[in-house]
């Protein structure tokens, strides 16, 4: 079953056609890869399906429901949660008042409840919740770390435990492992595949880096120059020769 | 309305829009160059009309002698100003502009304490008499301020498109980062601007002296009139400013004629704020990718 | 968790009680006019957790001071009804003037509310009936409960002692619940709260909106207080006055906005003999803050509080590494 | 010419450049290849002075430039065309050339520069009145390329000029590339498009998370194995 279908979408800016007719199939519960060159649309099409832009034409269903048009609030309540390429955490509190912060933003109350009343059993279920994404996330040591103050590793999972906290059904991940050494690189896939092995959450994975996605993702689709030029299998993909020109470019320059 | 009174009008509108134009062109300069966004511009205006105070009616320099040397010494006030307050808050617009209300406050009271703060200072109107246009009377005080409005625009003009210095100046509110990759130095360039800046308000309250009452607290009017044309022109853009600037005079004064001043002041107020909604970018603005 | 914070709650609220009877009247009606601007402060805070600095401030405040003039003028309402009653219409007039704000940001917030407020305050300059144009309203009852006359300072100053620290209980609450977490939050990174499913647009108005409540009960109390008001009591020389306090203290705690207040009530207060030249004082104190000590002193003592912890921390660590030694 | 001598540099906390060193002769072009977020646009932006380094020492004809303003270093003779070209949108063409060419006094030899960027970039004066921001994206490259020339510079630096074009204007601007280098110019090139750069350039730099991972000739670089991997994780 396609959890998230993206249907001829198109986006442009003025005369700048950054993103041009492009299709997309997410499967539950698969770990789904957008890759591309720089400027190939990907940052684009991430900004369409969670809701920062709004798509020139074509459609963004998820789970069933429209939701192209709809604000970014609107699509995270619904269960699909993006992250920032960085600073997708609070840098000035402790990485359990993150999480914790991070609940706290999904109550729905007023005013005068949030002042009065003292919901002492929803902030102990908050607690249990945000310790036990912790425990998932493998941040439980650290629970008491500034978050500014973290390894940029650790930085990137505590975002995606942000994001966790809100009981997202699919989560899109923006450059994931930007910037980051080996070590710090394989930390995070791996945290990314439990999340989808072990709490069924599907992933999309934008990235420019094509080591992470052949390793992680399930399926991959391949953007260049605001248009898809492939979908399928990792090792597809990486044999397919359009790719490697994508990357590359071409060896054939008449100079 | 009658015809006299419609030339009235409409000759009058021309005279506060191009005052307004004045004093906006070097708040938008400001703001386009580094974000410097000057509360204290209204004290500037002030400080012109109390250069002229000084220098012709205490001193009796010839009056337009007094109107240059408002140039200099409030361009200067700008320069100081860049140098002491949005230097350090460089980056942080609010901080800047917060700091400049403290400067608002200081220079109301220098001014008070060393020429009096209840007193009206007059400035003798030094060309008396009036044209008389198809019944309509406007006096000449007014109607110099029209030609020396477009010969100041002018020179702004000639200056940012036709002098190297001035074009820098453009880049450097473009895009300063690359315009410091030609080997612009932007520092320079943020004294220049608010050297215009200061001297453009200076040049404005220098002219209104004979016809404003001279008092420290005469900045408070000009300041919000000047924020209401900067941001229906776009804030950045100079060219929106003098548009924006010639349409507020015309709502101001012909409100003003039909109905009365607080009215006008409403409708311009009213005015930006449906602009700022409709099109947060101002008039003439640009959207910045 | 904490029980510095009660103590010292306890402590101000002892020498708050004890405080009238050994003052003179004048420093009475100080007080009286402290508390009043202790609670207009701390309402200005909660829109800044958002990140939204506004100039209309004292303008909600000034919206509330008419509605308790018009309220007890035109239907003779008794004060406990006026000074709720006034909170209402700040509060609503907050709403109709967020709305169109919530579209600007940062700058463009300041300067478009700027302009909103000056809208209002015009309004009541304009129309002379019923606000009585630039002269303002005069008359205005001060008011009675149990009998007890509110003219006199003393029995004043302890009503509004007893609104000010249920507001601020109120907004000390509220700084501490979700809500107020979800304010600073936005202001930490909007973007990132909205990823997580934050309505930002609606706490920002709710932000606004709850300090416009605030701000009318402070301008409640200030008009049953003065008997006459005039638009220039809420004109941006005040506004400035307000931010002077707020920038002074530091915005980043709770705390921050009423150290402001308390040290510059105590600065103007001091400064007196120098009449007019006041005003430069006070300009040259934000300009110095806003570039030396952005933090304000809650800043300074956060800073004088860490280099502290840090003092102890190093002897501790010295002794244990010579215990280790030995 | 040009040296990075063990260069470090971070954002915060964050080191984006590792111990980073660069050895650019006379008229050569040298090219620094790597992923995205590899350190090699702050890399480049280093040696044209918009981030100083934290630690390492910059030398730039036998002089340290580390520390020192963009606006000093573009006096030394040092031109950058930055990431996404940056063109002045609201200005002419022919103003953002004269931007270029803002440190210069003498006008004759100014004219001439002009004439030979017009030479090489034909369109650039079809268009010399025309808003920058109306251009399309290579007309756009060309432009900023034309802008750091006008300065007459000794070291070119160039960012990604490929970045976002089709792939025939792309084939344009490498064109111009090695003309450059033809006549002459000492050109240090950041490329994702790597075995462009490697085809244009006589020596190459692979960034890999802020450190050089492998560095040589281009001829050979273009045929290991190792940079294919760092590209395709192969």
């Amino acid at each position: 079953m396609d959890i998230l279908t993206v249907r001829t979408v198109t986006k442009r800016f003025g005369g700048l056609t950054a993103v041009s007719d492009v299709n997309l199939d997410v499967r539950d519960r698969e770990i789904h890869g957008i890759i591309g060159p720089n400027g190939a649309g990907k940052t684009t099409l991430f900004n369409v399906i969670s809701g920062a832009y709004a798509p020139t034409s074509g459609t963004v269903t998820f789970n069933g429901r429209t939701i192209n048009g709809k604000k970014p609030h609107e699509i995270a309540q619904l269960g699909l949660v993006r992250t920032f390429q960085r600073n997708a955490m609070f840098p000035t509190y402790s990485v359990l008042e993150n999480v914790l912060l991070a609940r706290h933003l999904q109550a729905k109350q007023g005013l005068f409840k949030a002042v009065f009343a003292s919901d002492r059993k929803q902030r102990a279920k908050n607690l249990e919740r945000a310790l036990e994404i912790l425990e998932f996330m493998e941040l439980i040591d650290q629970k008491d770390t500034l978050a500014s103050s973290m390894a940029h590793g650790h930085q990137r999972i505590l975002g995606i435990a942000n994001a966790l906290a809100v009981e997202p059904k699919l989560i899109m991940l923006d450059e994931p492992v930007a910037g980051m050494n080996p070590t710090e690189t394989a930390l995070v896939t791996d945290h990314i595949r439990r999340l989808r092995d072990d709490w069924g959450i599907t992933v999309v994975l934008v990235e420019h880096d094509m080591r992470t996605v052949m390793g992680t993702c399930d399926r991959i689709t391949v953007l260049s120059l605001g248009e898809k030029l492939m979908e399928g299998l990792p090792g597809e993909v990486a044999s397919d020769p359009r790719v490697i020109e994508a990357y590359l470019g071409s060896d054939e320059w008449d100079l | 309305m009658d015809i006299a009174t419609l030339i009235q009008t409409i000759s009058n509108s021309i005279v506060a829009g191009s005052v307004y134009a004045i004093i906006a062109v070097g708040l938008a300069m400001a703001f386009g160059v580094m974000k410097m966004a000057n509360f204290a511009h209204g004290e500037f205006f002030m400080a012109g009309a109390y250069v002229v105070y000084v220098f012709y009616a205490l001193f009796g320099w010839p009056f337009p002698a007094a109107v240059l040397m408002a140039i200099p010494i409030v361009g200067a006030m700008g320069v100081a100003t860049e140098r002491l307050i949005f230097l350090p808050t460089r980056g942080n617009v609010l901080a800047g502009f917060m700091a400049t209300a403290g400067l608002a406050f200081i220079l109301q009271v220098l001014v008070g304490q060393t020429w009096g703060v209840g007193l009206m200072r007059s400035v003798p109107t030094p060309y008396m008499g009036a044209a008389d246009i198809l019944g309509a009377n406007i006096g000449w005080q007014r109607l110099l301020i029209i030609p020396t409005a477009f010969a100041m625009l002018g020179l702004l003009w000639f200056f940012l498109y036709h002098v190297k210095a001035g074009k820098a100046l453009r880049a450097c509110a473009q895009d300063p980062e690359t315009a410091r990759l030609q080997g612009i130095k932007i520092n320079r360039m943020t004294m220049l601007a608010m050297a215009i800046s200061g001297a453009s308000a200076g040049l404005a309250g220098a002219l209104m002296a004979p016809i404003h009452p001279v008092t420290p607290y005469m900045g408070h009017g000009v300041i919000l009139t000047a924020f209401i044309v900067v941001i229906l022109g776009g804030m950045e853009s100079i060219a929106g400013a003098v548009l924006a600037a010639v349409l507020l005079g015309f709502i101001h004064t012909f409100v003003t004629t039909v109905s009365d001043a607080i009215v006008a002041q409403m409708v311009g107020v009213a005015f930006m704020a449906i602009v700022l909604v409709v099109r947060p970018q101002g008039l003439l603005g640009r959207v910045k990718a | 968790m904490n029980w510095k914070e009660p103590l010292l709650a306890v402590v101000l609220l002892v020498a708050a009680g004890v405080a009238p009877f050994t003052a003179s009247t004048y420093s009475v009606e100080v007080l009286i006019l402290f508390l009043i601007n202790l609670i207009l402060v701390s309402s200005y805070r909660i829109l800044t957790t958002t990140g939204d600095w506004s100039l209309s401030h004292v303008v909600m405040m000034g919206t509330g001071a008419y509605a308790t003039a018009l309220l007890s003028k035109w239907w003779d309402l008794p004060i406990f009804l006026t000074v709720p009653l006034a909170a209402v219409v700040a509060a609503v007039v907050g709403l109709i003037v967020v709305t169109p704000l919530l579209r600007t940001k940062g700058f463009g917030f300041f300067i478009a509310s700027f302009a909103l407020g000056e809208l209002i305050r015009l309004s009541w300059i304009k129309f002379r009936d019923p606000f009585g144009g630039a002269r303002g309203m005069i008359g205005i009852p001060s008011g009675e409960m149990w009998e007890i006359d509110f003219f006199e300072p003393i029995p004043y100053y302890f009503f509004v002692l007893v609104v000010a620290v249920a507001s601020l209980l109120f907004m000390y609450r509220l700084d501490h619940s979700r809500i107020g977490k979800t304010f600073k939050a936005i202001y930490t990174d909007e973007g990132l709260a909205e990823s997580l499913g934050i309505d930002v647009q609606r706490f920002r108005a709710m932000a606004f909106v709850t300090g416009a409540f605030f701000a009318g009960i402070a301008g409640s109390l200030l008009a049953h207080r003065l008997g006459a008001i005039d638009p220039k009591n809420f004109d941006v020389n005040t506004m400035v006055y307000l931010i002077i306090w707020i920038v002074v203290g530091g915005t980043s705690t709770f705390w921050g906005p009423l150290i402001g207040l308390t040290v510059m009530t105590i600065v103007f207060e001091w400064a007196r003999p120098l009449l007019e030249w006041r005003p430069l004082l006070f300009g040259g104190i934000l300009i110095f803050f806003l570039i030396f000590q952005p933090g304000g002193l809650e800043g300074v003592f956060a800073q004088v509080r860490d280099r502290l912890a840090a003092r102890r921390r190093g002897k501790a660590d010295r002794t244990s590494a010579g215990n280790q030694e030995s | 010419m040009l040296s990075l001598k063990d260069i470090w540099i971070h954002y915060g906390m964050v080191a984006a450049v590792k111990d980073v060193s660069i050895d650019v002769a006379e008229g050569e072009i040298v090219t620094l290849i790597g992923a995205n977020g590899a350190g090699k646009t702050t890399t480049l932006r280093a040696i044209s002075g918009l981030h100083a380094p934290t630690r390492g020492d910059i030398v730039f004809r036998g002089k340290s430039i580390s520390g020192m303003t963009p606006e000093q270093i573009n006096a030394l003779g040092i031109a950058m065309v930055p990431e996404g070209r940056r063109v002045f949108p609201y200005m002419t063409v022919m103003e953002n050339l004269e931007m270029g060419a803002y440190l210069r006094t003498d006008r004759t030899q100014t004219r001439k520069t002009l004439e030979e960027i017009f030479h090489h970039f034909p369109v650039l004066r079809e268009r010399n009145r025309q808003l920058a921001g109306t251009l399309s994206g290579g007309q756009q490259q060309m432009l900023a390329i034309g802008r750091a020339l006008m300065s007459e510079p000794d070291l070119l630096l160039l960012d990604e000029p490929s970045l976002g074009l089709a792939p025939i204007m792309i084939q344009e601007i490498a064109k111009i590339i090695s003309q450059l280098h033809a006549l002459g110019r000492t050109i240090v090139l950041v490329e994702q498009n790597a075995r462009l750069a490697l085809r244009l350039a006589q020596h190459g730099y692979v960034m890999e998370t802020g450190q050089i991972v492998l560095h040589g000739v281009a001829e050979e670089l273009r045929h290991n194995e190792q940079v294919q991997k760092t590209y395709l994780g192969a």
